[in-house]
């Protein structure tokens, strides 16, 4: 009985469910597939299940009153989410902020960059079979950069540190020799994790060739950030359409060749390096003055619409703003990257083993608060 | 019965007058057994998951109480440690999988959507308010949003407590 | 190139188009969607990236906000579609850009806009049996409790 | 005398048995008899990442899953006879040397009758 009549025997597709509660889903998402053995033949993505109906819930709150909430949204990289959202309002306000104010967004947003790229690296090698140990190691890097927020900002996750017109506090002193040692400390660190996973024979058989996403299926399905860059697409928004101060600093954008699971988590190691570079740079050039806000909390813009994206460690971030006068926004829409990074998952799938589906999860780096909304 | 009042010990322990032998109960064996080793389930709802993660990573390292083993499957978990927003969508499958936990179960309700809605309690149509209002019976709320690492384990402390004093008809 | 020579070029090919006056987008009616987002991909302009739809609920009508960018020429158009009370349904842009697909089923399921031959339009944040679109500035829900404003 | 020998070897063997069986009987019925029982019908149902149940466990999976695993199970048997001569093979001299030889070529002609059939090419 050779290969041609083990063709014709039908076997049963098995459905399964990689529900909601699964350790390498990285939240709540749940994907219905449909199984021949090992095979995946169709996978459908549930999402919702965080959804926390983030925007009917902006149309009852001011503009300042919103600022938590932003940082619930990706709750990794808190930061970024308070910039974008901060500097969507500024633009519709049309708000100058002062310059020591643009250094320290851009010195915060580097640092949580560095910080959810880490949670990104763990969890995927940690998906791939490393169990804990390089989830620790990352995780112990991330202490120091939560250590320095904690200093800046008083908490460790959720920071509410940026404000409409500037920032809560300004930098605490001798905060800057404590950057300088994270920022020796961590490129050490980079290149162990090159030296450790990037080469590994393992690593490599698990994560090379699987999932590759091609350039414009990348950009047709509006995938963004270390997704779209590792499919070779040179598009950063911070290089080009800067905004705050990062057309005065220098940095590279790293691009992968195939955009396989590999080159994402590549990317996002040399992405590491870039923001390191970045922050040392905001660091020596910080100016001096006062960057906390002294306008009022309530703003009343006057009734216009704007859209404003910023490069997110996931992706796009944009906040599509409607004001008609009043304190409240008339409707928010936040466009979240992890929503159209997903979308991507039930087509690179088909084909592949139940194992790959958990590697190129763990190299989109998805996140379901900002998904959900 | 103050369940702050930890049991000393000796009073669980009693020594036979020049022996190296000791007596206790059995149930005080199970007691220690159960506190000292609860198994965790891992599930993340949302940003307290991450503070849960920092919490098992190695500055905080929930190990030293025994609690560091995060099973996927609630058939091998003694706590469901209930971190992030509960919806709507989500509401059978937590009861669902709080049922499908063998019996001796605990809960920690982290954070303060899973004790009451948190600031997601006014204005959302998508948000349940509190694991009570799932019927789950919590034994520790840990408030915060998210707790620090810190709280987390002083609940899991407090939770150990209760499981100490509680009485053998509880569980 | 700045969105009014965008707006131009638009216009020779498709004279129905306006412009609204103080945001900039392209108010386009709703028949000839496909036919210019059609044109809009293919052509120099090469719109190759629908970056997102936004929904909002006027009084009387619901805007459909399309926002459009091209990566390869760095620029980026908004179209605006004005759908009256009544018969809220476009046609569906999914087979344009795949990532229409779940956006405009996110615009379903919170707006409760009809989007025509679409490749499986159901709910996609609420639970697939909810009653009701959540984000129409009419809709009430039993459990909501509402913040008191400042 | 050698008849009681004989059955005083079998005496150990029949010991060990009962043994191995009392003590993994005495592991169940301890724990039975100390556990909890609260069965309720979602419990007892099966356990699918906190969603119900889709779809049904029993499909007829690729056929060749079966024939990787029958052969598996030869070579694990071959494996069997091999460890005990292995510990002894350096006394044991050059005939058992052989003889083991040929039982390994046969499995290697059986190998290699698979091979040719196919039972490794996945669709």
């Amino acid at each position: 009985m050779n290969t041609s009549q083990t063709k014709d025997i039908c076997t049963e597709e098995f459905l399964i469910n990689m529900g909601p509660q699964h350790p390498s889903t990285h939240g709540v998402l749940s994907l219905e597939l449909k199984l021949d053995g090992e095979m995946i033949r169709d996978c459908t993505a549930h999402i919702g299940y965080l959804h926390r109906s983030m925007e009917k819930l902006a149309e009852n709150r001011t503009y300042t009153q919103f600022i938590p909430y932003t940082d619930r949204l990706d709750y990794v990289a808190s930061m970024n989410n308070n910039m974008g959202y901060v500097m969507a309002v500024e633009k519709l306000l049309n708000l100058e902020i002062s310059d020591r104010a643009k250094y320290i967004r851009v010195i915060a947003a580097e640092l949580n960059r560095i910080a959810s790229h880490l949670i990104a690296i763990g969890t995927f090698a940690q998906d791939l079979g490393a169990f804990a140990t390089p989830l620790f190691y990352c995780f112990r890097e991330r202490e120091k950069i939560i250590d320095i927020f904690d200093q800046i900002c008083g908490n460790r996750l959720t920071y509410n540190y940026m404000r409409i017109g500037g920032v809560q506090f300004d930098l605490p002193k001798g905060i800057d020799e404590k950057i300088k040692k994270f920022i020796k400390y961590m490129r050490s660190k980079v290149d162990d994790y090159d030296w450790l996973l990037t080469y590994n024979t393992i690593f490599l058989a698990r994560s090379k060739h699987i999932g590759l996403l091609p350039k414009d299926l990348a950009i047709n399905y509006s995938v963004s950030g270390p997704n779209l860059r590792a499919s070779g697409v040179k598009w950063d928004l911070r290089k080009d359409e800067p905004y705050l101060v990062y057309e005065k600093l220098e940095f590279d954008i790293p691009v992968g060749e195939n955009g396989d699971s590999w080159d994402r988590y590549k990317v996002r190691l040399e992405e590491i390096r870039q923001s390191l570079k970045i922050v040392e740079q905001a660091l020596g050039a910080l100016p001096e003055g006062d960057p906390t806000v002294k306008i009022g909390r309530i703003h009343k813009p006057s009734p216009s619409e704007i859209y404003l994206r910023t490069e997110n460690p996931r992706g796009e971030l944009g906040f599509f703003i409607i004001s008609d006068g009043s304190a409240y926004p008339y409707r928010l829409k936040i466009r979240s990257p992890s929503f159209s990074n997903l979308a991507v998952l039930p087509e690179l799938v088909k084909g592949l083993k139940i194992a790959d589906i958990v590697c190129i999860l763990g190299s989109l780096d998805i996140l379901m608060g900002e998904t959900d909304r | 019965m103050a369940v702050t009042e930890r049991i000393p010990a000796s009073k669980l322990i009693q020594r036979i007058p020049g022996g190296g032998v000791f007596l206790t109960t059995s149930e005080n064996i199970f007691k220690w057994g159960k506190a000292s080793s609860l198994w965790p389930m891992t599930f993340g709802l949302a940003c307290c998951a991450i503070e849960m993660i920092a919490t098992g990573a190695s500055r905080f390292d929930i190990d030293r109480f025994g609690a560091g083993v995060f099973r996927a499957s609630p058939r091998q978990c003694d706590v469901m440690i209930i971190a992030g927003t509960i919806c709507v969508k989500m509401n059978d499958c937590i009861q669902r999988l709080y049922a499908q936990m063998p019996e001796p179960k605990y809960v920690i309700a982290m954070g303060n959507c899973a004790i009451s809605g948190g600031i997601f309690y006014y204005d959302t149509y998508s948000v349940t308010k509190g694991t009570d209002s799932l019927g789950i019976p919590v034994d520790v709320f840990i408030p915060g949003c998210p707790p620090r690492p810190e709280n987390l384990l002083f609940g899991l402390m407090k939770l150990q407590e209760k499981i100490r004093n509680e009485k053998d008809a509880d569980k | 190139m700045r969105t009014n020579e965008i707006f131009m070029a638009i216009k020779t090919d498709f004279p129905e188009v306006r412009q609204e006056e103080e945001t900039g987008a392209v108010i386009i009616p709703k028949e000839s969607l496909l036919k210019i987002t059609r044109y809009l991909k293919n052509h120099r302009l090469a719109f190759d990236n629908l970056h997102c739809i936004t929904a909002i609920d006027r009084t009387g009508r619901v805007e459909l906000a399309y926002t459009l960018y091209s990566i390869s020429e760095h620029h980026g158009i908004t179209l605006k579609i004005y759908l009256t009370a009544g018969e809220e349904n476009v046609a569906s842009l999914a087979e344009l850009w795949k990532s229409a697909n779940w956006l405009e089923r996110e615009v379903y399921d919170l707006f409760g806009v009809i989007f025509l031959n679409h490749p499986d339009l159901r709910r996609i944040l609420n639970p697939y049996d909810w009653k009701g679109h959540p984000l129409r500035k009419s809709y009430s829900h039993p459990e909501v409790s509402i913040k008191p404003r400042l | 005398m050698g008849q009681a020998l004989v059955i005083k070897d079998y005496a150990f063997v029949g010991l060990f048995f009962v043994f191995g069986i009392a003590f993994v009987a005495s592991a169940f019925i301890v724990s039975w008899l100390l556990r909890p029982r609260a069965p309720n019908p979602v419990k007892t149902s099966a356990y699918e990442c906190g969603e119900v149940l889709k779809g049904c466990a029993r499909v007829q999976f690729n056929v060749s899953y079966y024939l990787v695993a029958l052969l598996f199970v030869i070579f694990d048997i071959e494996v069997l006879f091999l460890v005990p001569w292995a510990v002894v093979f350096r006394e044991m001299g050059i005939v058992s040397y052989i003889e083991m030889m040929i039982f390994i070529a046969i499995l290697i002609f059986g190998l290699i009758y698979a091979w040719k059939k196919g039972v490794f090419e996945w669709q």
